[in-house]
């Protein structure tokens, strides 16, 4: 518990620090608030006992915060929430690090809100409380706002409002949701309670089925923003393409994860009823999402932006995963979380650099880069492979698991989790592995490979020379030494991911207790349901 | 609805014109303030429902037999008589400054 | 009235405006014309129909048509283009009201409006129109500001939404209506009551009635109150006479006190304060006038300031600048 | 996390893995074929970091090859038919529940070693070994440059192919299924400087990513199916359920085959494969013509108990092969680039290896396989070196009489030699393994496929028609050559041997006089000269088997028994494998599954069938070859005339042009599937950025903006605007009020 609080409270320390604290020193001093923040989960996480059962460790306690109606500073983690705070936290300090050159005015308040960022996704990830997870949740916007608005491209105030209104509107429906869950629970036990476990345990059993579904569907909708899925997803390319570097990795790494993270830890467990209603709906989504974006992808001259569809499609095929609602699919989900945020991170890293040195990143003025750069063209093809789901490296252990769910998510029980999708669905996604190889490959080809084409205005070349000492060249020692923590541990969830199966498993079952029994039940209404939805849309009467 | 009930013995057809014609003149008033652009015409408009409201004044006060009605309209002369000097003078001294009469020559007055 | 009858005719009216508004010339403009003293006309009926007056009565006649005058008038106020004609049309809308006003029996305040009204504001205006108004085009008008009205659909909205709220209720009128006798006698008796606070009026009138009835006018003296008749037209105050008889004097309507005097009174003893607060009104309207009247120099506000005997700021004032410049 | 130790501690423990009682010790050392190759590469990566300039990379990935080779040798001396599995390390493995039929899902790192992996992996590490030391000299010029890259992806192909051929579980082929195609596409792309490589590398990739998603789906299919993906547990559950008549199980054979037809290049996925030739000569050889290629032929093998319940899908890869073979036949009969001519004729001979799986002869395939494994490695290397020595030559017209160059003699020999085996020329090795294919076509119990016994012996001649072209047309007649413009591929890496200023002044090719003067070829030397005299060596020695079963009847085919004591033969029932303990019984085994052949007692052209097609085969190539001396040697106008004369008249013009321009088939798929695909994108783009977020993203940002911008002229600070609102807002509460005074009326 201490370390939990540790690991959040250093870098808010840290931003006080920052801001009083010289310029010059700003950066150093958040790399080492951001090493110490990970070395304190990481302490946590060495210690942590419910690895392999699932459970929640620490038990939260009743620290109050707000006492009228009993919400908590709850905090606890399970092995996917520990996995996912691990992710973030090891990701900061990259960022921090990737954008000692980068970043080189404001520098005091940029590392600042960096830090704040990363305190409130840690919230997010720990949060036991409902209520402190949204603040969690929700606080991330303001400093990933200033952050956007402050150092991003030219239309970053454009990207910044677009992203916080957008996400914000979201989270409405899921404040909305989880506030209609708290009310409810209190309207018939007479308590407050804001516990996600209690209120999960409520609303899965107390619920009538028509409620649930309501319930899921406002969670997904607030979730799916965030995820983002289609067609919502507008808000993403934008973002990514004027973030800087750094917020960019952060916001593929871990920002995304929280959606998926949000709809894996509330919606699903609240409601199962709803989930297992909605979970064809949300699937054709997802796997519209899977090859739309891959072929918006394909068509793209900016790399950045190229990158930032590509998370749309990825994604997809994540969602997919989970809403599989089998254990194969929604392990393969988890861990595809944490892979992309791995893989999309780097990639976007490793853009970033290209783009430090030439200002440039449409494929159209650049191009061929492996001439200047080879270990930065190593290491693209290296996250690229990853990126696509290359067997050996983490990509393909997630996407894999997650497309074999879908697959199995048969009608039959013979997995015991009889699942709403099936064949048909995994096709189309597959066909993701396709699309995502022809433009990751374009990226590859045009951006890293083929004839060097440089940007013909060699000013900027030169003033990045004169400004940070990168010119051209390849990528200094700082840099490799970001990308080489990236790259293994890329490799060893690829070569070896047993030990994260094994942790995700056990909370992976937790979460889909209830929804054998659901999906059965959605089943065997399913011929009335379709004729009831042909008839009227919103009717919906299973309960 | 209004139910004319028949039982009622007849009004007085006085009171409804000047009624009317009081609403028409603040109407018209109000049309003239909104629509023209022209300080000095603007005044003028106001004077108009000052008109109107006289005669609703007169009106009302022989409706109900009372004279405190035309006691009011002389305060509302008064009234009209102080604002067209004061009014007047603001409008000399406006057009001194931007040689133009027209109230859009002050947009820039506005706080935004 | 009928709402919807009554909305459609305003709206009608509020149709012609409209179209007047925009400056029409020849046959569109006599059609607005017609157009708006069609439904002009057609809610005047509709008020003469809503009192339930039965017969001709030449007084709704000449009402009618000073309302019809005064509102054609004020139309044109609104949308001539040439502001001297603005005022004069004014001019006119004050005598219509004028005619109003006595054909409602408010003799004094018809009289006060015009001397008060043409006689002292306008001639303010014409003034001020003078002093300020360019050059007019021979014919033609001056000023692009006066040409165009502004977004006349919004103002004739919401002119004319108020006109069918305010008619609404003037419809309703009658629902609080009593009894023409009734209303009448009231009023006398309020005269009456009115009266009774005049007693040099009420001795004169005695007096009168006394020597009309060939008793001695002079040396008598109330024998008690003035007692008014149901019907409010007559009233008996009994007064002994000198040689000591008693004597009921009957007063009758005609002898009570005109328009000019009723309300004279009635400002003195109903609203005196009221009428201290016009007069201060008017002293200060005067003593504003006067400030603003006043030869004002253009000067910067560091001008200003010196002359004020104040430190000077070195502020440059970019609008007086501008304005030299 | 303690997952560190524990992969430290099971990859220690590699030698000391489950091994089943009766199996040789040796075979625990099988692991060292995979990591061999797999530290090669990463002492490579190290190079490269550390930026070294020798031809140290090239020496550390022989050694590492060679050790492989030499493991797999062992294997050889001691790999029983019974299946040995070895688990390396857990991979992906978890159960969950326990009420379900299927409750968990296995796939780990394990070994399959069984006799046909040992015989798989022995030309894969062995040719792989000889081709990078003929790498090693051919790839000098990139020394500092390319060649540290060039050697670690030469290792991470052979680790892949080694996972993909002794992976113990569909998870672990598709492992090394797309860990090939990753190699393959960094070795194509490996000139990354020239965009048709790039574009090549990137088809490579795609065309063969749409086969693995037919793996993959196959993969999930038969866990669905079966519960497992294991092939030892695979193996006794299909037992269990031998034909089932589901069409999951039905699907799964076809799905398999996509993955397979996209790797080995077949109708209609073949198109990548000749494109990949713009990467290195040596990755050609090794990867596009002798290993690689074949993993689909392996799958299809190897996975062959899940074919045979399924006689339609042995059908379709019957046909797809045949017609493969012919359509390739006859596109390199018209191609002039030679590297591009023995691409085809390596799909065409692919498309052999089909037919024969798809007419149940998996001994025919996999021998076919292995003769072609040498003799197209032999061919592509020769004519590297002719490339290496000519700077970069390759057009068949322009090069002649090279057996008489000095330095070129032994190639050009050699060169002849592969022509002759890829002819099939009677009694070489390929002729054997022709023959087998052929035969089974002929008398494979399934009637739909007898006709491609015919179309196979229409391919055996043509191929023998344009092998030959080439070959005499390039290295017997009149010496005469012209030097290419360029060291192939080195665009702008300074070589030696470069024709500095030799293209261009000559107008016509012809006057050899002239580039003597300036352009003197050099032959190779020993690093070259060695692996192809071995391969050589190899090439002839492939038909070592069948000589011996020539000489003497009772003697098994070697080939034939590492097939059959293997998941691909079906001859017999599955059970029977595990009860044969003993050579001999096995052998038995396979004379009788020779018998088999026999028994069918098809006749062809009232013979007997393997009678009538040696002769009839031995007919096709004989014909083709003196049609190829008659056009290409002895009066070479003739070609050239008869090119014209076919030209020349409409009805037949399109058999040139068809063939010249590949039938136009990357066209056709250009047209149908990527300009539509990609008009597509371009519309998505259009909707995603200007319906959705410009049109109702941004619209439903820009209404309150749109609200306020109603309103804005109000406040302009024109009197009147507030004047309005206020008027406005009077009346309608007036009316309001009314309104409800109104309705209270009533």
């Amino acid at each position: 518990m201490n370390l939990i609080w540790a690991s959040i409270l250093i870098p808010v320390a840290t931003a006080a620090v920052i801001a009083v604290a010289n310029a010059r020193a700003a950066r150093s001093l958040a790399a080492v608030g951001s090493l110490a923040s990970l070395g304190a989960l990481a302490a946590f996480a060495w210690q942590f006992p419910a690895w392999s059962t699932g459970a929640v460790f620490p038990e939260p306690c009743g620290c109050a915060w707000l006492d009228s109606i009993n919400a908590t500073l709850g905090v606890g983690f399970d092995s996917v929430s520990l996995m996912l705070a691990l992710l973030e936290a090891f990701l900061i300090p990259i960022c921090v690090i990737g954008s000692w050159t980068a970043i080189s005015d404001r520098q005091r308040e940029y590392y600042g809100w960096f830090m704040l960022l990363h305190a409130s996704i840690l919230v997010a990830f720990a949060a036991r409380d409902v209520l402190l997870f949204y603040v969690g949740y929700e606080f991330t916007l303001v400093p990933l706002l200033f952050i956007i608005a402050i150092w991003g491209g030219p239309e970053r105030r454009q990207a910044a409002h677009k992203l916080f209104l957008y996400t914000f509107l979201g989270s409405l429906f899921f404040l909305g949701s989880i506030l209609f869950v708290g009310w409810q629970h209190h309207a018939s036990t007479g308590l407050w309670s804001w516990d996600m476990g209690t209120l999960s345990s409520f609303a899965s059993a107390r619920l009538p089925a028509n409620t649930q579904f309501w319930l899921f569907a406002a969670l997904l909708a607030g979730f799916a923003v965030k995820v983002p899925l289609f067609p919502v997803h507008t808000w993403l390319p934008l973002a990514h393409n004027q973030a800087p570097t750094a917020g960019s990795v952060i916001l593929a790494g871990t920002l995304l994860k929280l959606g998926t993270y949000g709809i894996f830890r509330l919606a699903l467990p609240m409601a199962p009823e709803g989930g297992a209603a909605l979970a064809v709906v949300a699937s054709v989504l997802c796997t519209v999402a899977v090859v739309y974006a891959a072929l918006i992808c394909w068509v793209q001259t900016d790399a950045k932006k190229l990158v930032a569809y590509s998370s749309v499609s990825h994604l997809g095929i994540c969602m997919l995963g989970l809403f599989a609602l089998n254990p194969v699919g929604a392990q393969g989900s988890v861990l595809y979380m944490i892979n992309h945020g791995l893989s999309t991170g780097a990639l976007f890293l490793l853009i970033g650099m290209a783009y430090e040195r030439y200002h440039v990143k449409d494929m159209d003025q650049i191009g061929g880069l492996a001439k200047r750069m080879p270990v930065w063209a190593f290491f693209m093809v290296f996250f690229t492979m990853s990126s696509i789901g290359l067997p050996g490296l983490n990509g393909f252990v997630g996407e894999y698991l997650c497309l074999f769910g879908t697959y199995i998510a048969t009608g039959d029980a013979s997995t015991g989790y009889p699942g709403l999708l099936g064949p048909g669905f995994a096709l189309v996604a597959g066909t993701g592995l396709i699309l995502g190889a022809m433009y990751m490959l374009l990226l590859v080809g045009r951006y890293v490979f083929g004839p060097l084409r440089e940007p013909k205005d060699e000013s900027h070349g030169k003033h990045a020379h004169d400004d940070h000492g990168a010119g051209h060249g390849d990528l200094t020692g700082r840099e490799v030494g970001l990308l080489v923590p990236l790259a293994l541990v890329c490799l060893f969830i690829g070569v070896y991911p047993k030990p994260m199966l094994q942790a995700i498993g056990p909370v992976v079952e937790r979460t889909l207790a209830p929804y054998p029994a659901a999906v059965e039940r959605t089943l065997k209404s399913q011929p009335q349901a379709a004729e009831a939805a042909k008839a009227e849309p919103k009717e919906d009467d299973r309960g | 609805m209004n139910p004319i009930d028949p039982q009622l013995p007849p009004g007085d057809p006085l009171v409804m014109l000047g009624l009317l014609a009081s609403a028409i003149l603040f109407a018209v008033g109000i049309v003239g303030f909104l629509s023209r652009r022209n300080m000095i015409t603007m005044f003028l408009c106001t004077e108009l429902m000052f008109q109107g409201a006289g005669l609703a004044m007169i009106s009302y006060g022989r409706q109900h037999m009372d004279l405190s009605g035309q006691v009011f309209v002389i305060f509302i002369l008064t009234v009209a008589a102080a604002e067209a000097a004061l009014a007047l003078g603001l409008v000399v001294l406006l057009y001194r400054r931007k040689e133009t009469l027209s109230a859009e020559a002050w947009k820039e007055l506005a706080e935004s | 009235m009928i709402p919807p009858l009554l909305y459609a005719a305003s709206a009608i009216c509020a149709v012609g405006l409209f179209l007047l508004l925009r400056q029409p010339t020849g046959k569109a403009r006599l059609g607005a014309t017609i157009l708006g003293l069609a439904g002009l006309a057609w809610l005047l009926v509709q008020g003469v129909q809503a009192s339930g007056a039965l017969g001709f009565d030449p007084r709704v006649a000449i009402m009618s048509l000073a309302v019809a005058m005064a509102t054609a008038a004020a139309v044109r106020v609104i949308t001539t283009t040439r502001p001297v004609f603005a005022a004069l049309y004014f001019v006119l809308v004050v005598v219509a009201g004028a005619v109003a006003y006595l054909v409602m029996g408010a003799e004094f305040m018809a009289f006060s409006l015009i001397i008060v009204y043409a006689g002292a504001i306008l001639i303010t205006y014409m003034f001020v129109l003078m002093l300020a108004q360019q050059a007019p085009d021979a014919g033609g008008p001056s000023v692009a500001y006066d040409r165009i009205a502004r977004e006349p659909a919004a103002a004739v909205l919401c002119g004319f939404v108020l006109l069918a709220a305010l008619a609404s209720v003037v419809g309703d009128a009658r629902t609080t209506k009593q009894p023409a006798a009734m209303v009448e006698a009231r009023a006398n008796a309020a005269a009456w009551n009115r009266m009774r606070g005049m007693p040099e009026l009420v001795q004169e009138r005695i007096t009168a009635e006394l020597a009309a009835a060939g008793k001695d006018p002079m040396g008598w003296s109330p024998a008690g109150g003035l007692e008014v008749a149901q019907d409010g037209r007559t009233a008996m105050m009994p007064v002994t006479l000198a040689d000591g008889t008693r004597h009921e004097t009957v007063l009758k309507a005609a002898d009570l006190p005109v328009n000019s005097t009723s309300l004279g009174w009635e400002l003195v003893t109903s609203y005196p304060g009221s009428l201290e607060l016009a007069g201060v009104i008017l002293l200060m309207a005067m003593l504003g006038a006067v400030v603003l009247a006043r030869r004002q120099t253009d000067m910067a506000e560091d001008d200003r300031r010196a002359a004020a005997g104040l430190s000077r700021m070195n502020v440059e004032d970019a609008d007086l600048a501008g304005d030299r410049a | 996390m303690i997952a560190a130790p524990a992969m430290l501690s099971s990859v220690l423990a590699l030698a000391e893995g489950p091994l089943d009682a009766h199996a040789a010790p040796e075979l625990r050392w099988a692991g060292l074929a995979l990591l061999l190759p797999l530290l090669s590469g990463v002492l490579c990566l190290l190079c490269g970091w550390m930026k070294v300039r020798s031809k140290l990379p090239a020496a550390l990935t022989i050694a590492a090859l060679g050790g492989a080779f030499a493991t797999i040798l062992r294997l050889q001396g001691v790999v029983g038919e019974t299946p040995v599995v070895i688990n390396l390390f857990d991979w992906i493995s978890w159960t969950w529940g326990d009420a379900s039929r299927f409750h968990g899902f296995t796939a780990n790192v394990d070994l399959y070693v069984d006799r046909l992996t040992v015989f798989w992996m022995l030309f894969v590490t062995g040719l792989g070994t000889l081709i990078a030391l003929y790498a090693s000299e051919y790839m000098e010029s990139d020394v500092g440059k390319g060649y540290t890259r060039f050697f670690g992806a030469v290792s991470i192909f052979l680790f892949a192919m080694g996972c993909l051929v002794m992976g113990g579980n569909l998870v672990m082929l598709y492992l090394g299924w797309e860990g090939v195609g990753l190699a393959s596409y960094l070795l194509i792309g490996y000139y990354f400087t020239k965009p048709e490589a790039v574009a090549a590398a990137k088809k490579a990739f795609i065309v063969n990513r749409i086969g693995d998603l037919g793996l993959a789906l196959a993969l999930f299919l038969t866990w669905q199916c079966y519960g497992t993906v294991e092939y030892a547990a695979l193996w006794k559950a299909i037992e269990a359920a031998p034909a089932s008549s589901e069409w999951t199980a039905q699907a799964i054979p076809w799905l398999l085959m996509l993955g397979a037809f996209g790797k080995s290049a077949q109708l209609p996925l073949y198109v990548w494969l000749p494109d990949a030739m713009e990467g290195p000569t040596p990755v050609s050889a090794l990867i596009h013509a002798a290993t690689m290629v074949t993993a689909g032929v392996y799958l299809i093998a190897r996975m062959f108990p899940l074919f045979v319940v399924n006689p339609d899908a042995l059908a379709a890869v019957a046909w797809v092969g045949g017609l493969t073979a012919l359509l390739a036949a006859t596109i390199g009969m018209a191609q002039y680039d030679m590297k591009r001519i023995w691409a085809y004729s390596t799909i065409s001979q692919l498309g052999y290896m089909f037919l024969g799986l798809g007419v149940g002869t998996t001994f025919g395939a996999s021998y076919h396989v292995f003769t072609h494994a040498f003799f197209k490695a032999l061919l592509f290397l020769t004519a590297g070196a002719v490339m290496h020595g000519f700077a970069g030559q390759l057009d068949i017209r322009k090069l002649s009489g090279l057996l008489k160059v000095p330095g070129f003699r032994l190639v050009s020999l050699l060169a002849v030699l592969g022509c002759f085996w890829l002819a099939a020329f009677p009694f070489t090795a390929a002729f054997f393994s022709k023959d087998e294919i052929l035969v089974s076509a002929f008398t494979a119990k399934d009637e739909r496929v007898h006709l491609l016994g015919w179309i196979g012996l229409v391919v055996a001649a043509l191929t023998a028609y344009y092998t030959f072209r080439v070959g005499f047309r390039v290295f017997f007649g009149p010496v005469k050559y012209e030097p290419g413009d360029e060291h192939h591929g080195h665009d702008d890496h300074g070589h030696g041997h470069d024709a500095h200023g030799s293209h261009g002044s000559h107008g016509s090719h012809g006057s050899h006089h002239g580039h003597h003067a300036e352009f003197h070829p050099h032959g190779p030397r020993w690093a070259i000269r060695v692996p192809l005299v071995l391969i050589a060596v190899g090439a002839i020695l492939a038909g070592w088997p069948s000589y011996r079963t020539m000489l003497n009847h009772d003697e098994p085919n070697w080939v034939k028994t590492q097939v059959v004591q293997s998941s691909a033969y079906q001859g017999g029932s599955a059970d029977s494998h595990g009860s044969h303990a003993g050579h001999d019984e096995s052998s038995n085994e396979v004379a009788h599954a020779e018998q088999a052949h026999a028994d069918h007692g098809h006749l062809v052209l009232g013979m007997d069938a393997h009678t009538a097609v040696g002769r009839l085969g031995s007919l096709a190539c004989i014909a083709g070859i003196l049609v190829s001396l008659y056009l290409h040697l002895i009066n070479r106008g003739a070609a050239d005339a008869l090119r014209r004369t076919l030209m020349g008249s409409i009805a037949t013009r399109w058999i040139v042009v068809g063939a010249e321009r590949k039938w136009m088939v990357d066209e056709f798929y250009d047209w149908v599937i990527r300009l539509p695909l990609r008009l597509i994108a371009n519309i998505l783009s259009a909707i995603d950025e200007l319906l959705l977020d410009a049109g109702i993203v941004n619209g439903l940002g820009a209404l309150p903006a749109a609200v306020g911008r109603l309103f804005r002229p109000l406040y302009g600070g024109v009197v009147q605007g507030y004047a309005v609102t206020m008027a406005g807002g009077v009346a309608l509460v007036a009316a309001w009020v009314i309104w409800i005074w109104l309705r209270g009326a009533n």
